[in-house]
């Protein structure tokens, strides 16, 4: 019997699941080798119960239903897989608000609307609710990387994810360094690789969307940062993108 | 060794005949950097680069490789075949030969000799050229200015024409092929180039002291300056990446959907990052990035001496240049010798 | 007697919705569109950024339209900033429109949509039964994220567009393999039409619906500065600097989402209502495409929305082609991004992207930081059209004596119809 | 300085030391929970016939697909035909292994490192002093030591496990306290089954039980750290030659043969220069411990 899958999305711009369909050499024999039961987006017949093997989980959780569903989730499944910033990190939404959170839902919906009714809370990773056994970052994750997970679990072997920063990558790619040769303030030190260096091969800064590596040098990228003149708030504004609830906590850690 | 001369003017003819021995790389702008790359045009080719931002190795030890296939029914099936093609590598500074040289040692001459590379730097001609060293080059601190084996083909400018040393009975065969271009070089040829070769010696404006640096090394090895290195360093691995003679590598299996065929990948890999001495279990052995730090100039400037007699440093500068955090070869010695007082928060040796 | 028909959790939708009908008798008291998405504010967090910051920041409101939304989002800095990108970034963007309507179409038409044509849960279940069609529609899908890669330097959430440009202009050898891909993309859509000739299309009589898109200036289909309206037979232009006065953002109880009404009425986005409009501009195979598929306007089936797409889909395929012939022709150069210096200014802008007309617009402080950004995305101002075709949609069925099921199937057709994008239309409005 | 290896010898000739020879799995003993030994025969006859290893040495061993793993041989060199590994569950590649049945096939290749210096050990004692896993590399060297008894004077050995359940090849080597030619020392940190008829306590507490001639005695000391810390204390207490306390390191591989650089400690690489290094390197390789 092929192993049943669940994909499921919480709070997110669908971009894991795009991604999943984007495997477009691979999908059919995805779809060969193990069993989609569970996929609201892709099919209007699901099987809502069974037991799965892996879920992948696309989006952060947002509000009493998404935390919910990611504890039915995680009851179901034999693995969890974060699928996604989002999962990962908290993602986009997560990121630093210029002002509390109430004031910005208020800027956004007016301060009378008929939001109060709402469920809605901060945007947090998975990790914060449920026990997750891999993490796929990226923004959106890479279908590459999907694909090799995949294959991995088949096997019955845990992938391995990059644990390296971007750098690593950029240089293997012999890119001209945007940060030491541009000055631009390019986060690849202290994000994840995994993406062969996409943006600064474009000659764009990396924004960090894979999130920070695990032992991620804030203080020094900071500082660094500022050498290259720029505002202090900015600095902290770029690095805090997609992963501000994780660096609160490596920060807390000290 | 044979020693001619050659027209500069007719380096243009002499490139065309490179083709013959393999495809050709060659020194081309890439960005405001150079890279090893192929020239869709000779004039494009820079004889005049600073550095390349990857050294030769690249070509010699890729970045990532698969070193075989498998298959459960089939077995393996190696690579060799794939990196036993030709390759022309021309324009090499002698530094970055002394660095194949050293990597020669380990991956050559060692124990258990690493037929990947073997075949690729079999199947690589090395034209070597000399160079005008900037700010950043350290090479004749570390006795990597001048080498006397590992290319076919050596250049060294003399005015209007290149002094040609020939190293390889194949660098014999381009020199043949290249028809009646190169000429006996005269003793006025050897007068300038003694000339040059001391204007080059002089002209390094970084001068490192290495005598008793393995002994200083020692000494300081509880040293505080190794945690303000650690606190700056970003463990982005640029440093180690762009070294030539860094060359650990790591290795990882990747398979086929739903199967047990893929194949096996060998990819670089840095002491600088946090998992290089992390072991199953969570132990590790250099924890703290300070002690990866001193890790990396200590297996250069210590280790690699008391193995091999000489540095594995040769002094390209190249850390000196990617290092975000200005933790490179100059910082680290003058500091450790006492003669500066670590490193700046203001900008970066190279704005 | 009140009852409900409900549709707990739409599948096959980008996003988090639900519809709820409810009826007394064969009377129609309500029908809602919920949107239950959890809110993601980028209106609001994007303030206080740095100009060149916010563009992959908006990416990520939709995946699908990622590529949209960040060129929507540059054009309105840059008519801000008072920047005039080269004709050759022009055409680049074009094409990259092309690949992102090639994507999306094939995505929606063939994954989302035709399952339910055909009578299946999903294109995985369709896979089964007719392979041959599903590998067709991911050789297309490829096609159009290929077009994106290449110019975005990725499928979804681009990377490589920025302010006056690009980062990286594709290479000469890209384009020219692009373009190799288009013509084998040209075959496919024929094959492609093959297979809608043999696919029913059911017939949903609904009100007419009143139609909008920017009007083009030149051949760049989907990009233009003046709103076209087209309501019954009168043809109503606003500019796109006047947007507000056309899109009249509110909220609703019931979902997450804001609405839009003209006039005080619904209104449609997206290829149909681009074709009505414009389709008078479709030539070469797509024209044929059209008319084969009896594409005819005004069109009040819904349903034919999914045709418009197709029709679109080719179309696309063929201007990409003629984009890069064009490119080559003005002499294909690689280009810097337009240098621009920060001041305190306003601008918006709008395009066509797949699903419809998304606006964008900033006001931007002079420290070059957002001071205020809005965002109007087609499923928002689809959205009371959507309701509106649900309501004819209940009545027609509760007059044909349906039963309930068959409603909330077809309330399901309705809505994926549309393509909604859910996701991207949980955020809103002006801060 | 030519470099002769570059320019002579063709590669067509060379072994390719990264490519692994198959072996199947014909027996596997599960010893304890997570740390089962492994019975290896080479598929291809002519790898079983040239087969030779020193106790010490260890190979790297492959489940193809997910990875490659370094082990110590448990097995001596003088029993022939089947290579034995004692191996835990630590990670991907150990847990893979786990998941194979008997007769699968899996990749090894070998063998690696230095090894005890058994020739220059000839004609001494021999104190060999395992905690835990440790035993996985000295169980080769006891065998070699019992299988060429006339080489050596006095035999010893100290073997310290947390309990009677952990407690590696416990049948094996319960059979060997009755025996005359060795000194078979066991002990458990604890004993809760109440069953363990031999010492309970700590592996320096086994010191009481013995004696030693510091100066014709080598000293073979392989277990997790806190075993390093507390049994060179007691060598050194009792005299032992800094040259003649040794130790097998474990550290990260990816090779086995002195490339990839992650087994480094200080300037040695435990590949090529250990596993097995003297007390006085251990004093000069600042990272050893
Ligand atoms: C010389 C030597 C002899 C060894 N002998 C034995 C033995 O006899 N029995 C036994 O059970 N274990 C032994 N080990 C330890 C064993 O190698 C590790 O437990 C094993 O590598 C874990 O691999 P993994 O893939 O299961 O774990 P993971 O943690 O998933 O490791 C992934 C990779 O990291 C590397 N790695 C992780 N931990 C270690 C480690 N401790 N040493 C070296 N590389 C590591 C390996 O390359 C491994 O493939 C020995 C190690 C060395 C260096
Ligand atoms: S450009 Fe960015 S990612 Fe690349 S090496 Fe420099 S800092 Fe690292
Ligand atoms: S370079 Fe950085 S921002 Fe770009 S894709 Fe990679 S991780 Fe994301
Ligand atoms: S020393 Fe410099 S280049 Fe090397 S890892 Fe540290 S920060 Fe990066």
């Amino acid at each position: 019997m092929k192993p049943k899958i669940g994909i499921f999305g919480l709070s997110g711009c669908w971009g894991e699941q795009i991604a999943i369909l984007n495997c477009e050499d691979q999908l059919l024999d995805i779809i060969g080798a193990v069993d989609i039961v569970d996929f609201l987006g892709g099919s209007s017949v699901n099987d809502a119960e069974s037991r799965l093997l892996v879920s992948f989980v696309e989006g952060s959780v947002a509000n009493a239903r998404e935390e919910a569903k990611i504890r039915q989730i995680r009851e179901r499944s034999d693995l969890v897989v974060a699928c996604g910033s989002c999962a990962c990190f908290g993602g986009v939404s997560a990121m630093d608000a210029p002002f509390e959170r109430p004031k910005v839902i208020e800027t956004v919906y007016g301060s009378n609307g008929p939001i109060k009714s709402w469920d809605i809370g901060p945007h947090r990773p998975l990790s914060d609710f449920v026990k997750v056994d891999l993490a796929i970052p990226g923004c959106p994750m890479e279908t590459t990387e999907f694909v090799r997970a995949v294959s991995a679990l088949l096997n019955g072997d845990m992938p391995l994810m990059p644990t390296y920063p971007v750098c690593l990558e950029c240089k293997m790619k012999e890119n001209e360094c945007l940060l030491v040769q541009r000055g631009l303030p390019c986060a690849g030190p202290v994000t994840m690789a995994g993406c062969d260096a996409r943006c600064p091969s474009h000659n764009i800064a990396c924004i960090g969307c894979r999130g920070p590596v695990e032992e991620a040098n804030m203080a020094s990228i900071e500082q660094i940062f500022g050498d290259k003149e720029l505002p202090k708030e900015q600095i902290k504004l770029k690095l805090r993108v997609f992963a501000a609830p994780v660096l609160d906590r490596t920060e807390e850690r000290g | 060794m044979k020693i001619l001369k050659m027209a500069k003017h007719d380096l243009d003819f002499f490139a065309s005949v490179l083709p013959a021995f393999g495809e050709v790389y060659a020194p081309v702008q890439r960005g405001k950097g150079f890279v090893f790359d192929k020239p869709s045009a000779w004039s494009e080719v820079r004889m005049d680069y600073t550095r390349t931002i990857l050294p030769p190795k690249k070509l010699l030890l890729p970045p990532r490789e698969t070193t075989f296939s498998f298959d459960p029914d089939q077995g393996f099936t190696d690579n060799l075949a794939e990196a036993s093609k030709p390759v022309v590598l021309f324009g090499v500074h002698p530094y970055d030969i002394y660095g194949l040289n050293i990597l020669d040692r380990v991956y050559a001459e060692a124990k258990f000799p690493d037929p990947y590379y073997i075949a690729r730097r079999r199947a690589t001609v090395v034209i070597g050229i000399d160079f005008v060293p900037d700010d950043k080059h350290c090479a004749g601190s570390m006795n990597a200015d001048f080498v006397d084996h590992g290319f076919d083909i050596f250049l060294s400018d003399i005015g209007d024409d290149y002094l040609v040393l020939v190293g390889t009975s194949r660098g014999d065969d381009i020199v043949v092929k290249s028809g009646c271009l190169m000429q006996p070089a005269t003793e006025a040829d050897f007068a300038e180039y003694k000339k040059r070769s001391r204007i080059r010696r002089d002209s390094y404006k970084t001068k490192l002291e290495l005598g008793d640096l393995p002994e200083i090394l020692e000494m300081e090895y509880n040293s505080k300056v190794w945690d303000d290195f650690g606190a700056r360093c970003l463990s982005c691995s640029s440093c180690s990446m762009v070294c030539p003679t860094c060359y650990c590598f790591d290795v990882t299996d990747e398979t086929e959907l739903g199967n047990r065929a893929g194949r096996r990948i060998r990819s670089w890999d840095s002491c600088l990052l946090r998992t290089h001495a992390l072991v199953a279990g969570g132990e590790n052995f250099r924890e703290e990035r300070s002690s990866r730090v001193k890790f990396r100039f200590y297996h250069k400037q210590r280790g690699f001496v008391a193995e091999y007699g000489r540095p594995s440093c040769v002094g390209c500068g190249r850390c000196v240049e990617v290092c975000p955090a200005e933790i490179n070869i100059i910082t680290v010695i003058e500091t450790i010798r006492g003669e500066r007082d670590g490193i700046s928060s203001s900008a970066p040796a190279s704005a | 007697m009140t009852r409900t028909i409900s549709v707990d959790h739409l599948a096959r939708v980008e996003g988090h919705g639900g519809i709820t009908v409810v009826l007394e008798g064969n009377e129609v008291k309500k029908v809602d569109y919920n949107i239950f998405e959890g809110i993601r504010l980028f209106e609001g967090l994007v303030r206080g950024r740095a100009v060149e910051d916010v563009t992959q920041i908006c990416s990520r409101i939709c995946a699908i339209c990622s590529h949209g939304h960040s060129i929507t989002s540059l054009q309105a800095l840059e008519n801000a900033l008072g920047i005039t990108v080269t004709p050759q970034t022009r055409k680049l963007r074009d094409l990259a429109y092309q690949g992102a309507n090639i994507e999306s179409h094939s995505l929606h038409v063939f994954v989302l949509a035709l399952p339910d044509l055909m009578g299946h849960p999903s294109a995985i279940s369709l896979a089964a039964v007719a392979p041959d069609a599903v590998k067709l529609a991911l050789r297309l899908k490829k096609l159009g994220n290929t077009v994106q890669e290449v110019l975005g330097g990725r499928a979804i959430h681009p990377v490589n567009y920025v302010i006056g440009g690009f980062g990286k202009v594709p290479t000469t050898d890209q384009l020219l393999s692009l373009k190799e891909q288009l013509k084998e993309g040209l075959e496919d859509c024929k094959r492609a039409l093959d297979v809608l000739l043999t696919v029913p299309i059911p017939d949903f009589v609904n009100e007419p619906i009143r139609c909008a898109a920017l009007a083009p200036e030149d051949e760049a289909f989907f990009f233009g500065n003046t709103i076209e309206i087209l309501d019954g037979t009168t043809r109503k232009r606003i500019p796109v600097s006047d947007y507000r006065t056309f899109t009249n953002e509110h909220l609703v109880a019931h979902s997450h989402a804001k609405r839009s009404l003209f006039e005080g009425r619904s209104y449609m986005v997206g290829a149909l209502a681009r074709l009505t409009l414009n389709g008078d501009r479709i030539q070469g195979l797509a024209r044929q495409v059209m008319e084969a598929l009896k594409l005819k306007f005004p069109c009040a089936n819904i349903v034919m929305n999914n045709i418009a797409q197709v029709v679109e889909l080719v179309y696309s395929v063929e201007h990409a082609l003629d984009l890069i012939q064009e490119l080559f022709e003005a002499g294909y150069a690689a280009e810097t991004p337009v240098p621009y210096e920060v001041k305190a200014c306003a601008g918006a802008a709008a395009t066509e992207v797949p699903r419809g007309t998304l606006f964008y617009s900033y006001e931007i402080d002079s420290k070059g930081l957002i001071a205020g950004a809005d965002v109007i995305t087609p499923t928002a101002q689809n959205f009371n059209n959507v309701e509106d075709q649900m309501r004819a949609t209940v009545t027609q069925g509760l007059g044909a004596g349906a039963s309930d099921d068959t409603i909330a199937q077809r309330l399901q057709i309705v809505a994926r119809a549309y393509d909604p994008c859910i996701s991207c239309s949980v955020h809103l409005v002006r801060v | 300085m030519e470099s002769a290896a570059v320019h002579q010898r063709p590669p067509e000739h060379m072994d390719n030391p990264y490519q692994p020879h198959m072996a199947r799995i014909v027996r596997i003993h599960r010893m304890v929970p997570d740390n089962y030994l492994f019975q290896l025969r080479f598929a291809d006859d002519s790898v079983v016939q040239n087969w030779e290893h020193r106790p010490g040495q260890f190979v790297e061993l492959s489940v193809i697909g997910t990875g490659e793993a370094p082990i110590s041989i448990s097995s001596p060199p003088t029993r022939k035909g089947i290579l034995e590994l004692c191996i835990r569950r630590a990670g991907r590649v150990t847990s893979a292994l786990y998941r194979l049945p008997t007769n699968a096939m899996v990749g090894i290749r070998g063998p690696y490192g230095n090894g005890f210096p058994v020739e220059e050990m000839a004609g001494n004692d021999l104190l060999i002093i395992a905690g835990g896993l440790g035993m996985a590399p000295l169980r080769s060297l006891l065998w070699y030591a019992l299988d060429n008894r006339e080489k050596f004077g006095t035999v010893t050995l100290m073997y310290g496990a947390r309990s009677p359940e952990e407690m590696l090849f416990r049948e094996e080597l319960l059979s060997l306290t009755d025996v005359d030619d060795l000194n078979c020392l066991l002990t458990v940190d604890r004993d809760p089954t109440g069953t363990w008829k031999h010492n309970v306590g700590l592996l320096p507490s086994l010191f009481q039980k013995a004696t030693f001639d510091p100066n014709r005695t080598y000293a073979a000391v392989v277990g997790p750290p806190i075993v390093y810390k507390f049994v060179l204390a007691e060598l050194l207490k009792l005299n032992f030659h800094k040259d003649r306390i040794l130790m097998s390191l474990e550290r990260r591989m990816k090779c086995g043969v002195g490339k990839c650089g992650h087994c480094s400690v200080g300037y040695k690489y435990t590949c090529i220069h250990g596993p097995v290094f003297t007390y006085w390197d251990a004093i000069n390789l600042p990272e050893i411990v």
